[in-house]
């Protein structure tokens, strides 16, 4: 048995609702990120949030991009910054100071730039038609080895660098006298 | 609601906002690297939601997006590289006592 | 004109003989010594050609050299002289070899470093006076800034950085001020002709100037600041605190620079630019300036009087020398004007003496203060009396060269209104006063504890010593008895600027 | 003949520099060259001068000149300034040029002897052949600013020779004062030949007296004045004669060459050869004549009681140059001169012998501790007694004459009351001459007893130019004085006065011994004896056969002094009128401390602003460093906060 476009009883699509709750979550989890104490569960928020963008990107018709997202997002770099906070963190680390004393200028700035963009969003008239478009796989490939090769190859370039980078950052230094002996 | 390009750029303006908020105000260098892949995200909403809604730049913005996680992919390598380096030598990992540029 | 590029060359000769220097090796300060005085030497008579071959009788720049440099803003590589930039050319290469001959015995370290650098001054000292392209100049004027602070700053007295840092950034505000008034110039120039070419092309400029087609309200603004630049190099009052910091701190030959050539770059560009280029406005303040100048005159020579260290008291002494050429340049008479280039020349080769010769007794006694001395007749009885020649000189007797150019400057000033002269003429007694004091102390009386404690030390003129300063004892007498020597090479620079300024000629 | 002129003043400059240059390696010879140059330069001197004076060709009653070459030219410019090096000579100049190379020559050669034993000997007479060649230029040079050129080269000899004794701190800074006051003079010279450029475009001499007349008479008063200005300070004229007496401090043949007989007549012939601007300007006339009898009257007052018998002739030169300066004032302008020469052969006649003098007792110059010495130095007192007879105005000795012409003159010219101080004055001179005589030579021996025992006549050297001085210093005045007012200095002179004095308006009337002249001459020598006779009887010697008792009493003379009344002026007299304690209070004391107060004022004001500025930069920058935390997040919330102010700015300008 299909599900109606509606919510039962009501005019509410479902699609909206699906909405509704991501974006709630999305929010909630974010704020989350940015408040709690504890790091690592900061970390876990991340997750949270990230996994419910994946499902708004289903709701914009984009089924690799939540693919994608949940793939590099939570299964990669959410996993690095948890083990970045596992190496970081110290016991005697003063977990009570989470803030910057410069804290509640960065709320109100916050709020402002909000406040901007909802204000500039709502007050502008988009070329939009009004319905979203599915984006079949097949097309974002066919554009992405096509016209986007450069790029995707210059990226290709880049991630290597950049794994070679962060190698060669995060090894730890060899003592003087190591030297030495090689 | 779903159907509106304007609810998802809001959607996406706050969660820039929090991402701002977070990393103006944490003081682990690792949460702001959090924030900032929170920035990221809504960067990424905001040009999906645009090839969902207008016609030109459809497919042309999923490819955007990719290339910015790529990015985002690697950015995060290299900061937390960073972070551990800096771990290492300061023995702390929050950024404001992280102020050799003052000199 | 012919084909060698003679301004060039001397311009850039310098340049070369410090790339030399850079490939000696810096363990040889000898070789070094010998090849920058060769150097300079060499300079010297290449300019000494061009002042033989200089035609006294025409008017307008000679030599010159052009060549396009950055052809899309109009600014070009353009040399020449005329007769006042031909003396001032001379008059720098002439005191630069002396003084690196002066700072053979004094500078002990870093001889290679000091040797570059007092070349790649004496290439910006010739470019400022052969640079007929405004965009050039400024490069010129900026490149001697650079090496003083250094000789300043590496080689000068124990308030060296303070001295260096002071007179750098006072003659930095002067100049970026005069970087505005070029380019607002260049600016103006171009929003009027439509065309780049020319706007930053001086003889092209003053043309445009002489046909009146800058505004008065921009000629006014232009004038400020070019002045400003202008007036902190001479310097004037209120302007001249840097100088006695700078001179004290400064090594004898820096000082000898900076006082023989470095101050003549103000006075040279106020005749040369800030004049000829906005004559309404040079008209509209000469009074405010002459004003200052005879208070630089009379204040110079009071604060003199009671300074405790020689060099700070020449140094003062040159604010009141200096004041006596300003006014010259602002009275807009060719008598004036005539003796202004003349005090330029001779307080170059006066008061450079004067400074070789306190760095004579600087040498052997590590010691500056008019205080501690006294008697030095006796024990140095030749440096006594050359130091003597040459305070006369500075004096203003007459029969040497200082008289006649004060004395000019005073009678054109005193055809343009008898009270400037009435207000400054006290500063003949002053100058006496502040000099003839000083000199007693240092040279009269019993020798002083302080002297007679370093005994053998203070020993009278060496030959080298000498070399440096008979030279400019020669000229002084020379051109004390000859002043045509020089003034016969300023007919056309003074006509020039005599029309350039729009007043009528003579006087 | 003119070809002559330029060797007067080049001989000893030659000597000047050859000297300056061998004098160090040859010392004992040192003399030589300088002597003989200027015995070169005198018997140039004199063919010229005799020529001059003779009115023959080329000088003719005109005078004729050389122009050497272009000082300063004027370069093509209409009026642009120029000035030659050019040397004249008409009678006024030979005159000058007589007294000036005769007892310069004199002098060169009296030093030989004074000045044997000294080891700077070279540098003496390297200065004194550049002082001659200085002299002479300022004497022979045809236009004003070659005149002021050897003003001041003169100003300059007299510095180097005050100064001579450097290591002596009082001679160090006499040289000094007198340098400085005698700039203070040159100032207004300088002044007064600008206005005359100013005014006529030309210096040369004779073109501008032929022109002076077109200038406004403002101009002419302006210009008389500051010339006068000049001569005041050089001829050490009240206010400006404070340098005179400190300027003993150089060796005395020195005194008696410059500060005597030569330079300081630079002033009188100044003035006397500036005689048509000076004409034009009768105002300017009383000033001269006021001022010089003023400091003839002042002068002769102070040397009432000095002590130092050098300072008793300095301040004595000072009124004599009054005398002068009176009497050009009041258009005796030959008298003047007369008395120039006379005063330059038996004033430096006598500071030769206080030369003499000192030499004899060791240096001492204190005249209460001599007395007696007439008969251990009989030549030297025979000298001075001619001297003191001739400058008390004893008929018919030099003196006598160019006095009497001068109050005369005033007295004939309606200047009664310079007549009336010229009057007194000449009994002052007579008295303090004698008071000088009688402490020196007669009564009893006051010398130290270390030196008492060998005070000896001086050399040869000395004696003879002492003995050759006593000469003219006797009989000049019979010569070329004599008759009165037709005299053969009339006769030369009358072409260089002759259009001045017929402008002045005041006739000559003819001199008259029975009549008005013939009064006056009696009345002053009437004075003057009273005058020797009162010295005499303080100071004198016992003379038997004249009945003459010798009373030598010091004693008395302060007993006299300390009486009401004359204790003030007697103090006054003995302190100068306290006008070196004035100077030294008004110019410094005070002018010491207002430059120390300009100083403060660089360092705190002019200075202070510019270091303000520095530390108000330096301080700002301090403050907003304070913003550059170095925190990253800092940072970044200034890019937020940008972000938002550029968007809210975007958003403003888009809502309009």
């Amino acid at each position: 048995m299909p599900i109606g476009q509606t919510l039962p009883f009501t005019a509410v699509r479902w699609d909206d609702v699906l909405f509704v709750v991501l974006a709630i979550m999305l929010l909630g989890s974010a704020l989350l990120v940015v408040t709690m104490r504890d790091i690592i569960r900061c970390g876990l928020a991340m997750i949270a949030s990230f996994a419910s963008l994946a499902g708004i990107y289903v709701l914009l018709g984009n089924p690799l991009l939540a693919a994608t997202q949940v793939l590099v997002y939570i299964g990669a770099i959410s996993i690095l910054v948890l083990f970045a906070i596992m190496l970081t963190q110290t016991k005697n680390a003063p977990t009570r100071l989470v803030f910057q004393t410069q804290a509640w200028i960065g709320a109100v700035a916050a709020v402002v730039i909000a406040a901007i963009i909802a204000g500039t969003v709502l007050t502008t008239t988009w070329p939009s038609t009004g319905a979203v478009a599915w984006t079949a796989t097949s097309d974002i490939a066919t554009m992405l080895f096509g016209q986007y090769v450069l790029p995707f190859e210059v990226v290709s370039v880049l991630l290597t660098a950049a794994v070679v980078g962060g190698v060669l950052l995060a090894r730890r230094e060899p003592p003087a006298d190591k030297e030495d002996r090689s | 609601m779903s159907n509106s390009l304007d609810s998802y750029l809001v959607l996406s303006g706050l969660l820039f906002a929090i991402g701002t908020f977070g990393f103006l105000a944490r003081r682990n260098a690792i949460s702001m690297l959090m924030s900032i892949e929170l920035m990221l995200n809504a960067v990424n909403l905001t040009i999906i939601a645009f090839g969902a809604f207008v016609k030109p730049l459809h497919v042309h913005a999923s490819v955007i997006a990719l290339i910015v996680i790529a990015v985002a992919a690697a950015e995060a390598t290299v900061g937390l590289a960073i972070v551990i380096a800096i771990y290492r030598n300061k023995k702390t990992p929050l950024v404001d006592e992280y102020d050799s540029m003052s000199q | 004109m012919s084909g060698l590029p003679i301004l060039s060359l001397i311009t850039f000769l310098p340049l070369l003989g410090a790339v030399l220097i850079a490939v000696l090796p810096s363990g040889d300060p000898n070789l070094i010594r010998r090849t920058a005085l060769g150097t300079a030497l060499a300079t010297w008579v290449l300019s000494l050609i061009l002042l033989v071959a200089f035609a006294r009788t025409q008017a307008g720049f000679q030599f010159t050299e052009a060549a396009d440099w950055i052809p899309s803003f109009g600014i070009q590589y353009k040399l020449g002289v005329d007769g006042l930039s031909v003396l001032m050319v001379v008059l720098t290469t002439t005191l630069s070899w002396i003084s690196i001959l002066a700072s053979f015995g004094p500078i002990k370290f870093r001889v290679k470093e000091y040797m570059i650098s007092f070349l790649v001054l004496e290439v910006g000292m010739i470019g400022v006076f052969v640079a007929l392209d405004l965009f050039l100049f400024y490069i010129f004027w900026e490149l001697v800034l650079v090496p003083m602070y250094l000789i300043i700053g590496i080689w000068g007295g124990a308030n060296r950085i303070y001295a260096t840092m002071k007179f750098v950034l006072y003659t930095l505000v002067g100049s970026l001020l005069m970087l505005v008034a070029i380019l607002a110039t260049a600016f103006t120039y171009q929003a009027a002709t439509g065309s780049w070419a020319g706007a930053f092309d001086y003889e092209k400029l003053q043309a445009f100037a002489a046909a009146g087609s800058f505004g008065q309200n921009f000629q006014l603004l232009a004038f400020l600041a070019l002045f400003l630049a202008f007036a902190i190099k001479v310097p004037m009052f209120p302007f001249h605190t840097w100088l006695p910091d700078a001179h004290t701190e400064a090594p004898t030959a820096g000082s000898v620079i900076l006082a023989g050539v470095l101050l003549k770059l103000g006075a040279y560009g106020l005749i040369r630019f800030a004049v000829p280029l906005y004559p309404y406005a040079a008209h509209t303040f000469a009074w405010p300036i002459i004003v200052l100048s005879v208070i630089a005159i009379v204040y110079g020579a009071i604060v003199s009087i009671v300074q405790p260290d020689l060099k700070r008291l020449i140094a003062y002494s040159s604010v009141s020398h200096m004041g006596f050429v300003t006014l010259g340049i602002f009275v807009f008479t060719a008598t004036a004007l005539q003796g202004a280039i003349l005090q330029m020349i001779n307080h170059g080769l006066i008061t450079g003496g004067l400074f070789l010769l306190v760095g004579v007794v600087y040498e052997r006694t590590h010691d500056r203060s008019i205080a501690k001395m006294g008697g030095l007749a006796a024990t140095m009885p030749i440096w006594s009396t050359v130091f003597g020649f040459f305070i006369l000189a500075s004096a203003g007797l007459p029969g040497l060269s200082g008289f006649v150019g004060e004395f000019l400057v005073f009678v054109g000033s005193f055809v343009y209104a008898p009270g400037i002269v009435v207000a400054s003429i006290i500063v003949m007694v002053l100058v006496a006063t502040y000099l003839l004091w000083m000199f007693q102390r240092v040279a009269f009386g019993p020798v002083s504890d302080f002297l007679a404690g370093l005994g053998d030390h203070v020993t009278d003129m060496s030959r080298v010593e000498f070399a440096t300063l008979a030279p400019l004892a020669a000229l002084i007498v020379v051109f004390g008895l000859f002043p045509s020597l020089i003034l016969d090479f300023l007919n056309g620079p003074v006509q020039h600027f005599l029309v350039a300024a729009g007043s009528a000629v003579g006087g | 003949m003119t070809a002559l002129l330029p060797l007067i003043p080049i001989l000893p400059l030659g000597g000047f520099v050859l000297t300056g240059l061998l004098g160090r390696r040859y010392p004992d010879d040192a003399h030589r060259i300088a002597v003989w140059a200027v015995v070169a330069s005198w018997v140039v001197a004199s063919i010229v001068a005799v020529m001059a004076l003779l009115h023959a060709s080329p000088f003719g009653t005109g005078g004729a000149g050389i122009t050497l070459w272009t000082w300063i030219p004027a370069n093509g410019f209409a009026s642009g300034f120029n000035a030659s090096m050019g040397l004249f000579v008409d009678p006024l100049t030979a005159c000058l040029l007589i007294v000036v190379t005769t007892i310069g020559m004199l002098v060169h050669v009296y030093s030989i002897g004074y000045m044997a034993h000294d080891p700077g000997r070279w540098r003496f007479f390297a200065y004194l052949n550049l002082f001659m060649f200085s002299m002479l230029l300022l004497v022979m040079a045809d236009n004003f600013l070659l005149v002021f050129a050897g003003w001041e080269l003169v100003g300059l000899c007299s510095y180097l020779l005050i100064g001579f004794w450097y290591p002596r701190r009082t001679a160090a800074v006499a040289a000094k004062k007198a340098f400085l006051v005698n700039r203070i003079g040159d100032m207004g010279f300088a002044l007064g030949i600008m206005a005359i450029w100013t005014q006529l475009g030309t210096l040369n001499m004779q073109d501008v007296f032929a022109k002076f007349g077109s200038v406004p008479h403002e101009w002419q008063i302006a210009i008389a004045l500051l010339i006068f200005c000049g001569a005041v300070g050089k001829s050490a004229q009240f206010p400006l004669h404070v340098w005179l007496p400190d300027a003993m401090e150089g060796p005395t043949p020195v005194s008696a060459l410059i500060h005597a007989a030569t330079m300081v007549n630079a002033g009188v012939y100044l003035v006397a050869r500036c005689n048509p601007i000076f004409g034009a300007a009768p105002e300017v006339m009383v000033v001269v004549a006021a001022i010089g009898i003023f400091t003839a009257i002042l002068a002769a007052s102070i040397a009432f009681t000095q002590t130092d018998i050098k300072r008793v002739l300095a301040y004595s030169t000072l009124s004599q140059l009054g005398y002068m300066f009176a009497s050009l004032g009041v258009g005796a302008w030959t008298a003047a001169i007369f008395h120039l020469m006379s005063h330059g052969f038996f004033k430096g006649l006598l500071f030769l012998d206080s030369g003499s003098v000192i030499h004899s007792v060791d240096g001492e110059q204190d005249m209460r501790k001599m007395g007696g010495l007439a008969r251990k130095i009989p030549i030297t007192y025979a000298t001075m007694l001619v001297g003191a007879v001739a400058i008390s105005g004893v008929p018919p000795l030099a003196g006598f004459f160019s006095k009497d012409e001068i109050l005369g003159g005033a007295f004939k010219n309606g200047f009664l009351w310079v007549w009336a101080i010229g009057f007194v004055v000449a009994g002052m001179t007579a008295f303090y001459m004698f008071r000088l005589m009688g402490m020196t030579f007669w009564g009893p021996s006051h010398v130290d007893p270390e030196v008492e025992h060998h005070i000896h006549e001086s050399p040869r050297s000395m004696t003879g130019p002492l003995i050759l001085l006593a000469i003219p210093a006797a009989l000049l005045g019979l010569a070329i004085g004599f008759p009165p007012e037709t005299g053969l200095l009339h006769q030369w002179l009358a072409p260089v006065f002759a259009s001045t004095i017929a402008a002045s308006g005041h006739t000559e009337a003819a001199y008259n011994f029975f009549g008005v002249d013939g009064a006056l001459a009696i009345g002053t020598t009437a004075l003057v004896a009273v005058a020797i006779v009162l010295a005499w009887r303080l100071f004198g010697v016992e003379i038997p056969v004249l009945g003459l008792r010798a009373q030598p009493r010091p004693d008395q003379v302060r007993e006299i002094s300390a009486r009401r009344g004359l204790a003030l002026l007697y103090k006054g007299s003995f302190n100068k009128w306290w006008f070196d304690d004035i100077n030294n209070k008004l110019f410094v004391e005070w002018g010491g401390k207002l430059a120390a107060a300009a100083f403060w004022f660089d360092r705190t004001v002019v200075d202070g602003t510019v270091n303000g500025i520095g530390t108000v930069t330096a301080g700002a920058g301090g403050w907003l460093r304070r913003v550059q935390t170095g925190r990253v997040q800092n940072y970044a919330l200034g890019i937020a906060l940008g972000l938002i102010l550029v968007a809210a700015g975007y958003l403003v300008i888009a809502a309009r």
